[in-house]
């Protein structure tokens, strides 16, 4: 295989591995951005959505219903976390969110692990993408130029949605100074959960979305956690297209890391946020801190 | 001997020139105040003084020697001493403690981590006399987070004190406060400038509090000095009057 | 005064408990106070700077590599091996605290995380070293000079631990009341009016994190011949979690908390996981409870019960000007 | 200043931190009835690797229940220590260490890593107890990290690879590649493929690692096609496997290549589906062995659970009835008496004939390799045994991790 034709394949498995990674980025930077607050259960949301999104589809035995249903579930689950236990500490400093939310992590793999066992399961992706493409006369998964895709419309989805609806306005409003919003007579309350719901359900989101690439499994969390804050901090914490510009530059440091230097493969990402973090406390794209 | 000295000193913010070539002169033992609208730089200038913000041009010097380059810290420990325009304390600290860290600043042996006895003895002597020149002994022993806004203002001020300044600088001492409270904290703040002969200078939108107070004023307007002199010549400058008090009766 | 009362006559209990608990008891004790030791270290970061390491997990397993890697392959006994990977974790934790304290706030936790990422992925790979994912085994507890062997036994470790915690609270309790403890104080409160003051608070900011991570590698280096091993899940993040879990539950900012917290957070891990499988379960109700209800964790709730009729000012910290 | 009372959230915080102190029972001494058998389990039931250790959990209870049945070992009742390590070594050490301390208890089964084994291995002779291995596939457990109250029951990994390669003497592949966890067993079973495949004279082009925790293979697969093989050996395990055997199928790899793994077990297929159709490996234990001692247990199985016996729970029952032979044989549970009968023991049980060899305590059976396919009855694809090799062929030298010819 040419070099170039490797490089643009390469390019796309990178971009569909950009759209798991922002999917679970973009939800735990709204939350932080917004709310300030570090959701440490962010990777139990992302699996919650996986192992849902399994359980609809062998219920209704369609992926695009389990791709509806789950994340609005798990995006219920965060509402009602944030209104049940979060709503209670916000006279509190940031690191009580930070313990509550890894306590709230244990609970949640180990509800899962109750729920639906010990053993990984299996998430069929849909008919219409399960078939391959050649790209450069190599054998392609059509789901990950559907992941790829996704990706793509998801990411412009949330920008209008912040951009041109009126939530959208009022949670940009909230995040810059949410006592005046409040001050203004809106409930800042229910923005803050629904906030937390829609951060929770992106993350489910890229939960249902991943499970047929590495199956729902417990070990999801813990490992996935760690990628997501990777993402936010390079991209800036709070900054939308931070999250998008993260994802990207670590799905393609990854998957050409891993190539050209694998032994450095698995401290690349954390050598990257180092760097960024030195020189741009604040994050690539965020507000200086 | 002039204490402070600013030079042409700049301050831009992309395009918003927010200290515009600001020179001045301040004679040790003076009390200086800085007036001038909202917007005029006031606080901008401040910070450009103490450190917190680096010049865009020009150069502050302090007690003769070049300061420009200095961070906070080195200058406090060169004699700058300040309070902030939002009360900034230690509210789990009770008030002495908090101005008795302020004392420990100036120790040689601020630094030691073990023991510290004779360290912290000087230092509580000092900001026991500091509470005592601004009459806050009485409340010495509550968290200054529980203290009347009044009370905290008051208390910044001796923390401030306490640390021996050459140089304190005011940041609106007045600001929030009631009338009754501003009477106060006047009467206490001229007492201790009368008895102290410390050099101050004081940022403050109160009229009544710069007249009672200050030898002389510098009036800032749009980042530039307008005017600048004793309080009766600054009140009768028409350009002054025009750009800012809308005319003294 | 009351205090040292107060040290005296724990470290008493702890030198009667071989008589008292049966041997298992006593190794959990041990691992107990090992861990206490490591919560302890941490609670100078964040009780009293409020710096919340996510790292600290590097400390611990740097130590016990460091401890582990000289007792195999080289011929220092255990009391020399302790303290060198102590000094040489704090000696390079300054470098780390010097990049971490350039930034401040959640971005300081994450430096701190990317570290010990950092650090797990280089014992991983490093396998001539560290010995890759099984780590370092069979590390002995080689008598001390002149023939000293008293410490080796089990009972006889377990006094050695003892020794090490009473002596570092001894330290960690002169250091937070001396005036640099003060100046901490002062940086966990409001650090931009302690830098208005006049003091340089990245440098004592770098000086108590690499103090903390010397004491953290401490405990780490400890527990290498104690438990005989050291392999990577010692610097895994879920650790470094677990030991701030051990600082708040216990009580932040008062040295003696998480020192309960450890011992707390191992003993209930331990007698859950015998009742059941789910034992994680519960440990995340009861932390979250913990969080929620008692902020000042077990030390403050013991506390409120001593001094019944005390007057607690319920002051908020959030008053103007702070933070 | 009011007098602060008690805020009403401060009594619920008591009154649950009471509750779970509660739990803190004192280290109450377990009743010791007539002096029952003790077999100490200290298994990771939770963590990555849960589901292998409810599969050890499964096949030590259900043996010990049938032991029991039938009046237990030497006229004594069997008793299970069951204990969740979470897969931390640190946690097995203490549990296990718990156990003998606390029950007396002086035999071990079923530690689930191969770290948690290293790190109790050497704590064995300081305990006097013995530990039968079900599941570790480290090869230096019966090599260089040998002691000996040590034990392995199971295949270990090298031996399962030797099956594989002795397989694949006679099989057309030309060219062989291989992917391996970046960690000791994975390194460790690729390097005796590697040796093993030149010694065969066969072309080995090449092998890559992986990080665990690896999510998207893409890269791994890209490199296995562009080397040329025809034939990829796996070493991987967990959610690694399973998320590397799904996208290997989505990009349709084993049509152009064959993939062989040196350890299979159920949970793999039923995880991944199709995906696993096709692969070649060699298993510890298969529910197809056609001995009347396995169908007596395969049926055994399928009444008490619903399902066929899996590798793990296989390798489990063989190494308890391992230890009943030996605790016959020696008429008691002391630790030398038991570690002297042990090292002779012979038995004809699910896997036909299995010895322990004297020198390095290793059970020498014999290699099975098999091929999933899909078959009816089952809704995921169950492996096809397609050879079988005598345990002298596949057993290393002793104390050895490799092979000569």
């Amino acid at each position: 295989m040419p070099l170039y034709a490797f490089l643009v394949v390469q390019s796309v498995n990178a971009l569909s591995q950009a759209a798991l990674l922002f999917f679970l980025g973009v939800g735990l930077t709204l939350i932080f951005g917004i709310m300030r607050i570090v959701n440490f259960a962010h990777g139990a949301f992302y699996m919650l959505g996986a192992f849902i999104g399994y359980s609809a589809v062998r219920l209704t035995g369609s992926f695009w219903l389990a791709l509806a249903l789950a994340p609005l579930a798990v995006g219920v689950v965060g509402a009602l976390f944030e209104f049940g236990i979060l709503r209670r500490l916000y006279r509190r400093d940031e690191s009580a969110f930070l313990m509550v939310t890894f306590g709230l992590a244990l609970v949640m793999t180990e509800l899962i692990r109750l729920g639906w066992g010990p053993e990984a399961l299996q998430v069929a992706p849909p008919p219409v993408f399960s078939g391959i493409v050649m790209l450069m006369d190599e054998p392609f998964p059509t789901y990950r130029l559907f992941l790829a895709g996704a990706g793509i419309v998801v990411a412009l989805a949330i920008w209008q949605f912040l951009e041109r609806t009126r939530l959208g306005l009022l949670i940009r409003a909230t995040s810059q100074n949410a006592e005046m919003v409040h001050a203004l007579g809106t409930d800042v309350n229910l923005v803050r959960s629904t906030v937390f719901g829609i951060g929770c359900g992106l993350a489910g989101v890229g939960g249902v979305f991943a499970a047929p690439l590495v199956t729902a499994s417990i070990g999801m969390s813990a490992t996935m956690i760690i990628d997501a804050f990777v993402i936010v901090i390079i991209g800036g914490m709070g900054s939308f297209p931070g999250s998008l510009l993260g994802a990207v530059l670590v799905a393609f440091v990854q998957v050409f890391g891993e190539y050209y230097l694998p032994d450095l493969a698995l401290a690349l990402m954390y050598l990257i946020m180092l760097a960024v973090l030195v020189f741009r406390p604040g994050g690539l794209l965020g507000k200086e801190a | 001997m002039t204490l402070l000295a600013l030079d042409d000193l700049t301050r831009r913010f992309g395009g918003l020139v927010a200290v515009d070539g600001v020179s001045m002169r301040v004679e040790e033992g003076e009390v200086r105040a800085i007036i001038g609208p909202n917007g005029a730089g006031k606080s901008t200038l401040f910070n450009l003084i103490t450190g917190v913000l680096k010049p865009t041009r020009g150069s502050v010097s302090f007690a003769g020697e070049s300061v420009t380059g200095l961070s906070v810290p080195r200058r406090c420990q060169r004699g700058m001493a300040r309070t902030f325009q939002l009360t900034a304390l230690f509210p789990e600290m009770s008030a002495r403690d908090n101005v008795r860290l302020a004392a420990q600043a100036r120790e040689r042996r601020r630094w030691q981590w073990y023991g510290g006895g004779a360290v912290f003895r000087d230092a509580g002597g000092r900001a026991d006399a500091a509470l005592g020149q601004l009459g806050l002994s009485a409340i010495a022993d509550r968290p200054a987070g529980l203290l009347s806004h009044g009370d905290q203002r008051l208390l910044e001020v001796a923390m401030a004190l306490a640390q021996e300044p050459r140089l304190l600088l005011l940041d609106e001492p007045t600001q929030g406060l009631s009338v009754q409270e501003t009477e106060q904290a006047v009467a206490t703040l001229s007492r201790l400038l009368a008895e102290s002969r410390l050099t101050v200078l004081l940022v403050e939108h109160d009229m009544e509090v710069v007249f009672r107070l200050a030898h002389r004023i510098t009036v800032l307007h749009r980042g530039a000095v307008i005017a600048d002199g004793p309080p009766d010549a600054v009140k009768q400058d028409p350009g002054v009057q025009a750009a800012y008090l809308g005319g003294f009766a | 005064m009351r205090d040292l009362r107060g040290v005296c006559g724990a470290a008493v209990l702890l030198a009667l408990a071989p008589l008292a608990l049966p041997t298992y008891g006593m190794t959990l004790l041990t691992e107990a106070l090992i861990l206490g030791l490591l919560a302890m270290s941490l609670d100078l970061m964040v009780g009293y700077t409020r710096l919340v390491s996510f790292g600290h997990a590097a400390a611990y397993g740097f130590g016990a590599y460091a401890s582990g890697w000289l007792l195999l392959h080289t011929s220092l006994p255990m009391l020399a091996a302790i303290p060198i990977a102590a000094l040489l974790a704090g000696f390079i934790a300054i470098g780390v605290a010097w990049i971490c304290t350039q930034a401040s706030g959640v971005a300081f936790s994450m430096l701190t995380l990317a570290f010990a990422q950092l650090l797990y992925a280089v014992a991983y790979k490093l396998t001539s070293v560290t010995g890759g994912s099984d780590g370092l085994a069979g590390i002995p507890r080689r008598p001390g000079p002149l023939g000293l062997h008293v410490f080796v036994t089990r009972n006889g470790f377990y006094y050695l631990v003892v020794i090490v915690l009473v002596a570092a609270f001894v330290f960690c309790r002169a250091l937070v009341r001396s005036p640099f403890g003060a100046v901490l104080r002062g940086i966990r409160e409001n650090e931009a009016k302690t830098v208005a003051l006049g003091y340089n608070t990245r440098l004592y900011k770098i000086a108590i994190v690499a103090m903390s991570y010397g004491l953290g590698a401490l405990a780490g280096a400890l527990y290498a011949p104690f438990a005989g091993f050291a392999n990577t899940e010692l610097l895994f993040w879920l650790l470094s979690g677990q030991v701030l879990i051990m600082v708040i539950v216990g009580g932040s900012g008062t040295l003696i908390g998480p020192i309960l917290g450890a011992a707390f957070f191992l003993t209930v891990q331990h007698q859950l996981s015998n009742y059941t499988e789910a034992w994680a379960l519960f440990f995340g109700l009861i932390f979250m409870a913990f969080v929620m209800f008692a902020p000042e964790g077990i030390w403050g709730l013991l506390r409120a019960r001593f001094r019944r009729n005390s007057v607690l000012p319920e002051y908020r910290s959030d008053v103007a000007g702070a933070r | 200043m009011k007098q602060y009372t008690g805020v009403t959230r401060r009594r619920v915080a008591q009154l649950a931190l009471t509750g779970s102190a509660g739990l803190l029972l004192p280290w109450v001494r377990r009743g010791s009835a007539a002096e029952p058998i003790k077999i100490g389990a200290p298994l990771a039931l939770t963590g990555p690797l849960g589901s292998v250790g409810q599969q050890l959990k499964r096949g030590c209870e259900l043996w010990i229940k049938t032991q029991n049945s039938k009046g237990g070992l030497l006229g004594r009742e069997i008793k299970l220590l069951l204990e969740d390590t979470g897969g931390n070594p640190a946690d097995a050490v203490r549990k296990a260490q718990e156990m003998v301390e606390r029950d007396g208890c002086n035999i071990f089964t079923g530690i689930t890593l191969s770290s948690e084994a290293l790190a109790v291995v050497p704590k064995l002779d300081e305990w006097n107890a013995i530990f039968i291995s079900s599941d570790n596939g480290d090869g230096r457990l019966t090599a260089e990290s040998f002691v000996p109250n040590f034990f392995r029951a199971n295949i270990s990994a090298p031996m399962g690879a030797r099956a594989v390669s002795l397989f694949l003497r006679s099989a057309e592949f030309k060219n062989f590649y291989a992917i391996g966890m970046d960690y000791a067993w994975g390194r460790n079973s690729v390097a005796v493929f590697e040796s093993e495949m030149k010694a065969a004279k066969k072309n080995f082009v090449g092998s890559v690692f992986s990080p665990i925790g690896t999510k998207d293979f893409s890269t791994y697969i890209t490199k296995i096609r562009q080397s040329g093989a025809d034939a990829c050996f796996v070493t991987m395990a967990g959610d690694d496997y399973n998320a590397f055997l799904s996208q290997a199928g989505q990009y349709r790899l084993p049509e152009k290549v064959q993939l062989l793994s040196e350890v299979i077990d159920l949970t793999v297929p039923r995880a991944v589906g199709d995906a696993a159709v096709g692969l070649i490996s060699s298993m510890r234990y298969c529910f197809r062995f056609d001995n009347p001692k396995n169908k007596e247990f395969v049926a055994l199985w399928s009444k008490e659970y619903g399902t066929v016996p899996d590798n793990n729970e296989g390798e489990q029952w063989q190494a308890l009835q391992i230890l009943a032979a030996g605790v016959e044989k020696a008429k008691s549970t002391e630790t030398k008496g038991l570690r002297d009968a042990l090292e002779t023991v012979e038995i004809d049980d699910i896997k036909g004939h299995v010895a322990i060899r004297k020198c390095d305590h290793q059970a020498v059976q014999s290699g099975q390799v098999v091929k999933l396919a899909k078959a009816e009855g089952f809704d995921y694809p169950v492996p096809q045994i397609i050879a079988t090799f005598p345990g002298d062929k596949t057993a290393p030298a002793c104390k050895k991790m490799t092979y000569e010819d």
